[in-house]
């Protein structure tokens, strides 16, 4: 049964960071198409930075590790995803708190955290073609999976849901952030931002399993 | 990809460092994190000016460091808006006492880090005034959009804030100062060739050789739409109506026409540029006070141009013409 | 080939003008023939300096006429050198009893036709001496070829012969200080891409994406020899090694360093080649005192750059620190 | 039989105005190979000019038609062809004088002529890989042809020596003009001079004809 304590935080961030350095290319070519050809780069340097935080200072508890992950990313990322992930990993771990282990229902709560942390910083709605659309549909499968089901069906519907939100990005119309001046020529490309969303949640469900 | 550089991704970090190699009798460049100062910050009782934005623009806003400009500049990685923890450290270097004005480009990232920085700063008792500059005529629907991107007016914005920076106005009426230039500017660009980020080794857009794109940004990113290769003459003309027609140029209106190139392009085209913009500005009635023509607001090595107008009254051209001194605009001292 | 211009034979005339109405409170534009003076010339009892050359290296020569550089500039058609019937009545505009220097990059054409446009000055009583700029090392066998290319030097030798004709030396004072900045200055260039002549509408040459010449001009030839494509301080050092070698420079020189970009590479990988190429000198004991980096002599769009070195003293360097005022150069005023 | 009077003189410029038209976009290919792309465009646009000074100025003797034409190639082509076919006509003209119809030893010392000019601007010596090598040959068949040949003959003999001294160019090392800078990149390639010259010499032919 799995386990969600700091190992596998780290764990999921250590997988996180590989999934960035693997699908950078392709993370840069989705914002190639309808931004300005950074957000795998942006990513990438992120996350393998957050690797070497965790390996100077091994976090406690999850929350620790979450909110070391969020500082990083903030001061490491730049660009849009910088804040936007530096915000959704702060709410994040501020929503579990010092505990050692996470239960499905504070699972649950601090992906809504995230996802709401998202929506606070850059205001974009659900269609706005962001990473929105794939932490909205990922917030509310935890929540219904928690109901009872076990930390890592929370995981693995949260997952699901973000990558099947993620697709459903490819023919909106962008409303928010770079891709938005590019009016209905953002259709049928896929959001970096969600896309990359996707990829941090299914390395979640890879740490637990 | 052919670029001059070494590694791919350490072309900020030697790039500014040979900047501030070229230009240590006006600068000083900060590592760890990176940003860049006038020699003399801070300058007290002035009011500091912060800009910053990705890099692959230059000489903005690097070269707009000094005397009767920027006080400091914050280079993010190339096309990626740089991080609080620059942000920050710049802010606090250059403040006197007197406050600190940022100067950020409209696009989401940029917004959001100096948004953070600025908050930071507020924290450790720094007073910051945010001028946001939106100058771009080619995103049309701000509503549905994120809203209109900084562009080729931020030269302008920085260039007459600073002046009045310079001249010993306060927190608020350099501020007021930069939204007035912002609110007085409007830019449309042109792509005739995407250009390549040095870290994703391919160009950031595909057109074909008889194709340009119209009204892009300073990111590579595509433009609003795409048309058959046109002259020069016809290019002008519809990247300056869409820029007199929102700011309502007028008869008797005196302006400064600002044709800025986007890396690629020769001198010699801008002037041709130039050429008709006046042209069509003094048929309009509007008198043509002040010219920049150049590359100082760029997208890597990319082929084309923007074209600016500002509103001109005489508080804003005797802020043009006071002294500057920087790596990329100097005159009068 | 894609270019901001409308009739590729209307080039230079329609970016002549477009020029002058930019810098009308710098330069007086003559049309037919073509040549371009500063507003108060002839300047009384000043010795004038008349530069010119193929056109499509803007900002050379018309950005470099004004108060302390060129009195007159001539165009002539992309590439090609103006003539005689150009040439004289620039000279003859500039000259006010003083005599006038002509500035000649070492081409066969422009040394013919300045020749012949010499002749006739004298012939009207004006006397005429002239400075043959000629500092590219990467014309190794000069007694095979029509000798050493004028490149990047001559914009230093027009700002320092500028100045000392500015601080009122005479006709053969100011010619001797142009020889000066020639004798001590070397040049070499590189292409990463090339360029596009608007009335031939084909690349000058064919380079693959993994090579790049070595030694080129400024006129979009072929260079001396082709190479895999290397980075950045793998070419500087390949530049600047015949440069250090050929001008002797040894400990304790004091320099100045000049990057050049051909038209067509961002300025940040410029500062990129100026980072490495300060720290080798320095490595060589040199002391690098004035630096310039940007274009200033280009070769239309191309991709690339070429490093100067001049050996300073003192007067020369006082030369180059004295004010200049014109479209591309500007300090001290 | 061909007389060579200001009709045949302003036919010969006529058609090579027309040649270097025609011509145009091949003397620029060869440029390109070698030097910068621009002699072709130089040599349409000086003789363009040339035309317009001979209807503006219609011309009463050879001698006065090729002074015209020395004094508009001067003032209109630029470069290094500009002056070195400025002098050659120049020097053409003088030696043919005020004579209304030219002899076949006038013909070959005017062609001699035009070709010691050239030499004493430019100081290009035989075998450089200039024009020199077009007009070398073709004053040396003149002066061979107008012994006992009829002014054609002279002409005829003249363009055939350009012509093979054009094409002789090819494998040379260019040790003087734009392409000895390229030292032996140099070999393998046409003279753009040489070919107009060879050009120039064949019109002279056709005008005569
Ligand atoms: N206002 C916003 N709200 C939520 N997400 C946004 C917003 N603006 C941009 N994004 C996300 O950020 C991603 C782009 O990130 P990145 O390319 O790293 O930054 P930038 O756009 O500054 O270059 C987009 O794909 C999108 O998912
Ligand atoms: N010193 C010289 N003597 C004779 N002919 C020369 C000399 N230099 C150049 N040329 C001729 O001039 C031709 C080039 O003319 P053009 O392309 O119009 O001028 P530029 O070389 O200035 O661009 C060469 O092909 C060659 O035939
Ligand atoms: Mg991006
Ligand atoms: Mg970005
Ligand atoms: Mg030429
Ligand atoms: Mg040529």
């Amino acid at each position: 049964m799995a386990v969600l304590d700091v190992t596998w935080a780290v764990k999921w961030l250590t997988l996180s960071a590989q999934a960035m350095a693997e699908h950078r290319a392709y993370l840069i070519e989705l914002d190639r198409a309808i931004g300005d050809s950074d957000h795998g780069e942006n990513m990438d340097r992120g996350f393998q930075a957050v690797l070497d935080k965790l390996s100077e200072t091994p976090p406690g508890t999850p929350g620790v590790a979450l909110k070391l992950t969020a500082m990083t990313l903030m001061s490491k990322v730049g660009g849009a995803a910088g804040p936007l992930y530096g915000t959704a990993f702060l709410r994040a771990a501020t929503s579990l708190g010092e505990s050692a282990e996470i239960d499905p229902a504070a699972l649950a709560n601090a992906l809504a955290a995230a996802r709401d942390g998202i929506v606070a910083r850059g205001k974009a709605e659900p269609g706005d073609k962001t990473m929105v659309d794939a932490w909205t549909p990922a917030a509310e499968a935890a929540r219904k999976a928690a109901v009872d089901g076990d930390v890592l069906a929370v995981l693995v519907a949260a997952a699901e849901a973000a990558e099947a939100g993620a697709v459903a990005t490819d023919p909106l119309v962008a409303r928010k952030g770079r891709a938005s001046y590019l009016g209905e020529r953002s259709a049928g490309h896929r959001d970096p931002g969600a896309a990359s969303s996707a990829l941090i949640l299914r390395a979640a469900v890879g740490a637990a399993a | 990809m052919k670029k001059l550089i070494n590694d791919p991704r350490a072309v900020v970090e030697e790039s500014v460092q040979g900047f501030g190699l070229a230009h240590a009798n006006l600068v000083t460049v900060s590592t760890d994190p990176t940003f860049i100062t006038r020699n003399d910050a801070p300058v007290s009782g002035k009011v500091g000016l912060v800009s910053g934005g990705g890099s692959g623009h230059e000489p903005l806003h690097a070269g707009f460091v000094g005397r009767g400009m920027l006080d400091a500049a914050v280079p993010g990685a190339v096309f990626t808006s740089p991080t609080p923890d620059q942000i920050l450290p710049a802010t606090l270097a250059v403040n006197a006492g007197a406050g600190v004005v940022h100067i950020v480009k409209n696009y989401t990232g940029d917004v959001l880090n100096f948004e953070t920085a600025g908050e930071l700063a507020e924290a450790e008792g720094v007073s910051v005034r945010t001028v946001l500059v939106n100058d771009d005529v080619a995103v049309e629907d701000s509503l549905y959009t994120a809203g209109r991107r900084g562009v080729g007016g931020t030269v302008l914005v920085e260039k007459i804030a600073g002046a009045a920076a310079e001249r010993g106005d306060d927190l608020e009426a350099v501020a007021a100062i930069g939204e007035r230039v912002n609110a007085n500017v409007c830019t449309m660009g042109v792509a005739l060739s995407a250009c390549t980020v040095p870290h994703a080794g391919t160009p950031s857009f595909d057109l074909a050789e008889d194709e340009i794109e119209i009204g892009i940004g300073i990111h590579g990113e595509p433009g609003r739409h795409r048309i058959p290769m046109e002259n020069a003459d016809g290019i002008t003309d519809r990247l300056l109506e869409p820029v007199i027609s929102d700011l309502g140029i007028a008869s008797g209106d005196r302006v400064l026409l600002f044709v800025n190139g986007m890396g690629g392009t020769p001198l010699s085209e801008l002037y041709i540029i130039y050429r008709r913009a006046a042209q069509v500005l003094s048929e309009r009635g509007a008198s043509v006070k002040r010219s920049l023509v150049g590359n100082y607001i760029t997208s890597l090595e990319m082929q084309g141009c923007s074209i600016s107008v500002l509103r001109l009254d005489d508080e804003l051209t005797d802020l043009w013409d006071a002294p500057v001194h920087t790596a990329a605009l100097r005159w009068g001292v």
